[in-house]
């Protein structure tokens, strides 16, 4: 099985199959080969064994944003998928619109701007609160708020689109 | 005789008062609101009853409904936590007058107590060093200049009513206090309805140093030694330890007995904490009273062998105190980190959402008082504490690295949490050296954290993503997609969602 | 300078030394069978090696291929744990002769004290009472009457290779000695591969005490106190306490000093356990001598606070002791329980298999020491412990409720455990008491247990059985059987099973 | 929704329907009405609230003996399925054959009869090892040895057949 998986960013080239013996598999990153020794202890939580060396991998984060901790560091990982431009997604839109999200889940308390007004990058737009902590999301870039989506009062999820700006 | 407690509070301290009732015999009754119909506390507790909606003014803020739950369901006595109504002198003095013991201090020694000037007054009755300054309101911004010029500058505005590092300015220059006094008064009425500030002299790179009192209903008083809490960030505490390296004996005896004449002077009753300043050399200046169990006590129960809670619930029913002050001996060196849900990487934005994984260390002395389980939604309408880790050896090096140890061993999946921070604060040499003021963390966090990232050459990671990857694709139909790994494992987490009719 | 520690264990005792390692720096290096490569102490370590299949005589007692790992990853040091070869005085001298640090008493020591006739021989050097009867093994039938005859009936007959209860038989009459005498020697033949058999007077309801003893290796002693190891079944210990309810100063002084006097006698060093029977009218009485750490060591690192696998750490690296007798003092009280993977209900038979849901208790005062995890498949190879539970509290009784407390929050899913014999036990007014001796659970579990079992008038199970099959009515898809709730959850463990390629 | 369960060997007659709001429950047991208020907090983990009153609910066993722990007490159970005869199975074979099996995984130690050998009732047939505790199986009737499956060691699991006396 290939893959090209990104790591932190940066992206290898995985070649894996299984070896003759249960939970062994020879995996080839970018030309090096090694062998390793895998159990899936219960879901998202993996012993892996490498040439003696033991490693605990706990799956974090979801298929938006896939993580896994090793140790103790949390490293963001992707699994570049060739059928699909997925992975390329997140690359796009330096010039188009930008689009304002939510960057935890919280309540909106204040809206410092209206549709159609012209915003400078790094302007508040919304304010949100959660756990006591409020946080004042900002633009990120100059133009015109083309839609507005955040309403006082109202809850949001992380990710969800607050507004647009043009 | 208590028999019936209604624990008022939610979270870890829920379930840390829940479990000393369960010691003493007791019936733990739990309320919740609509964001804690699945937290831990509910799920232990004998009986739980519906407060309301997720907000706290809604539910764990609403005393009236919480007096009539105790009524309805028989319970005799009502443990506050500490938040929410632990601090409240109306609502203790609407559980004496329904008949239901408020397990803490009487609101008459609340209300002293609790406004900063007023105990300030106080503290010069019971003749207690404190910061100079004034001890009433200030009544106008003349009033402040001459208070100011006659302790001298670096000053600090606080809010009689404040907490949390509201209302308050720090001011160096005589030429800042007009605006500085403006800005605290503002903030102050806003904060705690309330403008009514004070001015005290600034104490330079102050350590923050605690001490837990105990006082029974007839007369006794002791204290239980010292926390030290100078790992601070915005004025919250983030790290504290038992014994402090700067406290000797003797200082340790100084302090002690200047908080129980605090205590005996307020007519206080049950557990508190007289918090202090330590300066460079090592005078000690009253700061407030925290009139309430503190999220730290625990530090002061793994030095001292005592359990707080039990002792506050029998002090409660009328117990004398069954030790006395040369009973009380510390041993070891006991640490706690308050583990948040709130991404230090990110401004410490909080992290509320699903806990998808959890990884929980154990094994010699290492306590955790904890509120939550794998499965369970960290709210976004409460304070962000997940948990707190207490490390517990006989020496602070011991401490410090079993509490490393710990801090290794856990993992929580699916939001972010502080766990990083502390890892990093447990590796510093200024921590390791007890170098540390209440100004020491936002000194750390303005310098370069170490790259403790992993080393992108490194193959574990491509290797583990691979595996996970290879074990998905041979155990799913073939038309699955290869970039869904994480599927399969969160499928637990789907699945556990609360399936609603 | 220990720098690698090779762990020949496994299950809690493993990770118990893994987070010593840690705490203190030090590598901590696995090792494996084939039945734990999914274990938790293989998961935690920085290396881990396979050393063979299941069979403990293919693996864990393969001292040759252990030696062999330690040589080949640099490991210095060796612990060995309890059980397996942690008192086998050929592995420890092979380790010494292969340079590699055995973490334990020499290999003279361990012979010295391993055997029981021995070890009765070097008591009286070290002038320690003892019961009377025979130093040496009995050559004979008739050497075996003379003894007894000469101290009196009933007597024991023991196993000098003995442990564990073989080779063990009471005699009360003369004319049953013949049989039991064959009877003991044949069964210590099968089971020591020594049929070297001695006699000693039976103590009638004797308790069992023990002192913790370490030894530097510089000529330092000290003895921590006792544990209370009365709570017994078929020689086993299942309930440990410390200190003992029968042991005051005096005797803790004098035991102490008997048991220090017989390991330097000895040329001990290192951790050990010098056991006693303690009669009613409190004399002691020399019993063995277990030249390693204990299962129980936990109650004593409590009570003391200190930490015993550190300081055998420190005392294998030529560190002397860090404190001397006077320093040692006792305070509050600590009861461990064993939880076993046995069944009470069904003659305590054996119940391994996949752990499918785990709920561990937490909170003030409580250690787990564990061996487990949800989703681990617990072996049939080794012994059915899975982890130690100890409560720690001010007193007996706030301990004894304390434990209560956690057990009632523990819930181990999928397996049998004895959980529900802890319970019965802690309710017991006779253990409550502590009106125990070695056999005192005998007799408990001869009467008839009280009828814990829910009510079947009680709602509540049919409301809960009808709810989680709704649910998973509603969840499913309309072809799923209507028998099937349990189905949704075990989809987790399943999809958690290893998924071979 | 109409079931019948069996909670420790005694019957009862279930009705069950959704309430009005999401978690809440009408529960008829025998013709007593109860609302239950129940999360699945994760799998296998139930928080049931009845009148104020608050259990912890935890599924055990597996679909052949399932079980709940209702806080530390272990309630065998069985949701009968009129579809099928499933659940009167454990009731045959008092006169016909009986098969002993195994009452916990382990490995065959010593098998002490042979095939065909007539046996008394509680005579001992197989040795099984677990934990290094040993258990002799014994047989549960009168009879002969009609089939021997265990093997000296082999590994069995629980439940499965070591011999069948006729």
């Amino acid at each position: 099985m290939r893959l090209q998986i990104e790591i932190d960013g940066q992206s290898r080239q995985v070649q894996i199959d299984p070896a003759d013996a249960p939970g062994l598999w020879i995996v080839r990153v970018d030309g090096n080969l090694v062998e390793a020794d895998a159990r899936l202890l219960r879901p998202g939580v993996l012993s892996l064994l490498i040439g003696g060396c033991s490693h605990r991998v706990v799956l974090d984060g979801d298929s938006s944003d896939p993580a896994l901790y090793i140790g103790q560091n949390r490293i963001p990982y992707r699994v570049e998928d060739p059928r699909s431009l997925r992975s390329r997604r997140r690359h796009t839109g330096a010039d188009g619109p930008a689009v304002l999200k939510a960057s935890m889940p919280g309540r909106v308390v204040r809206v410092l701007v209206e549709r159609g007004q012209e915003v400078a990058a790094h302007q508040g737009i919304v304010v949100i609160e959660a756990m006591k902590m409020q946080n004042e999301l900002k633009s990120p870039r100059d133009g015109r708020v083309a839609e507005l989506r955040a309403i006082p009062g109202a809850t949001v999820s992380s990710g969800e689109t607050l507004a647009v700006i043009e | 005789m208590i028999r019936r407690i209604l624990i008022a509070n939610r979270g870890e301290i829920a379930l840390r008062i829940l479990r000393a009732c369960r010691e003493l015999d007791i019936v733990p009754i739990a309320v919740y609101s609509d964001a804690d119909r699945a937290a831990p506390h509910v799920l232990e507790a004998d009986e739980a009853y519906r407060l309301g909606p997720a907000p706290a003014t809604e539910s764990y803020l609403r005393g009236d409904l919480i007096l009539e739950i105790a009524r309805r369901t028989g319970a005799n006595a009502i443990h506050p936590g500490y938040g929410f109504l632990s601090e409240n002198a109306d609502f203790a003095r609407a559980c004496d007058s329904a008949g239901v013991k408020f397990i803490g201090p009487p609101a008459t020694a609340m209300r002293i107590l609790g406004s900063k000037t007023r105990a300030r007054q106080a503290a010069d009755r019971a003749g207690m060093p404190r910061t100079p300054g004034s001890v009433q309101g200030l009544a106008s911004l003349d009033e402040a200049r001459s208070v100011a010029n006659s302790i001298g500058y670096p000053v600090m505005l606080k809010a009689a009513a404040g907490g949390g590092g509201k209302g308050m300015r720090a001011v160096s220059r005589p030429e800042d206090l007009p605006s500085a006094f403006d800005a605290a008064r503002s903030e102050a009425e806003r904060a705690f309805g309330s403008g009514e500030v004070y001015l005290e002299k600034l104490i330079e790179r102050p350590r923050h140093i605690e001490i837990q009192i105990l006082a029974d209903e007839h007369g006794h008083c002791v204290s239980l030694g010292e926390r030290e809490c100078s790992v601070q960030r915005r004025h919250q505490k983030v790290i504290e330890e038992s014994p402090s390296a700067v406290v000797d004996d003797e200082l340790r005896r100084r302090m002690g007995e200047a908080a129980v004449r605090l205590a005996l002077t307020a007519g206080y009753t049950n557990a508190g904490t007289v918090e202090f300043l330590v300066d460079n050399d090592r005078n000690f200046y009253f700061l407030e009273v925290n009139t309430r169990l503190q999220v730290e006590h625990p530090v002061t129960e793994l030095v001292t062998g005592l359990d707080l809670v039990h002792l506050q619930i029998r002090i409660a029913g009328g117990e004398p105190l069954p030790f006395v002050q040369s009973d009380v001996t510390l041993r070891g060196h006991a640490i706690e980190c308050r583990v948040y849900a709130e991404d230090p990487d990110a401004g410490f934005m909080p992290s509320p959402g699903r806990i998808t994984r959890l990884l929980q260390p154990g094994g010699p002395g290492i306590r955790e008082d904890c509120g939550i389980c794998e499965g369970w939604v960290v709210p976004m309408d409460y304070d962000p504490m997940l948990s707190k880790l207490i490390a517990f050896a006989p020496t602070r090096d011991l401490a410090i690295a079993r509490l490393r140890r710990a801090l290794d061993e856990y993992v929580i999946g699916g939001i972010r949490s502080n766990l990083g921070l502390f890892r990093r604060i447990l590796r510093d040499p200024d921590f390791c050296a007890a170098r540390i003021d209440t100004g020491y963390l936002d000194r750390l966090l303005r310098q370069a954290a170490p790259d403790l990232a992993a080393d992108t050459s490194d193959l574990v990671p491509a290797v583990a993503a691979a595996v996970l990857e290879a074990m998905q694709s041979a155990a799913s139909a073939p038309t699955a997609s290869p970039a869904s790994a994480w599927k399969a494992a969160a499928h637990y987490e789907a699945t556990g969602a609360d399936p609603r009719p």
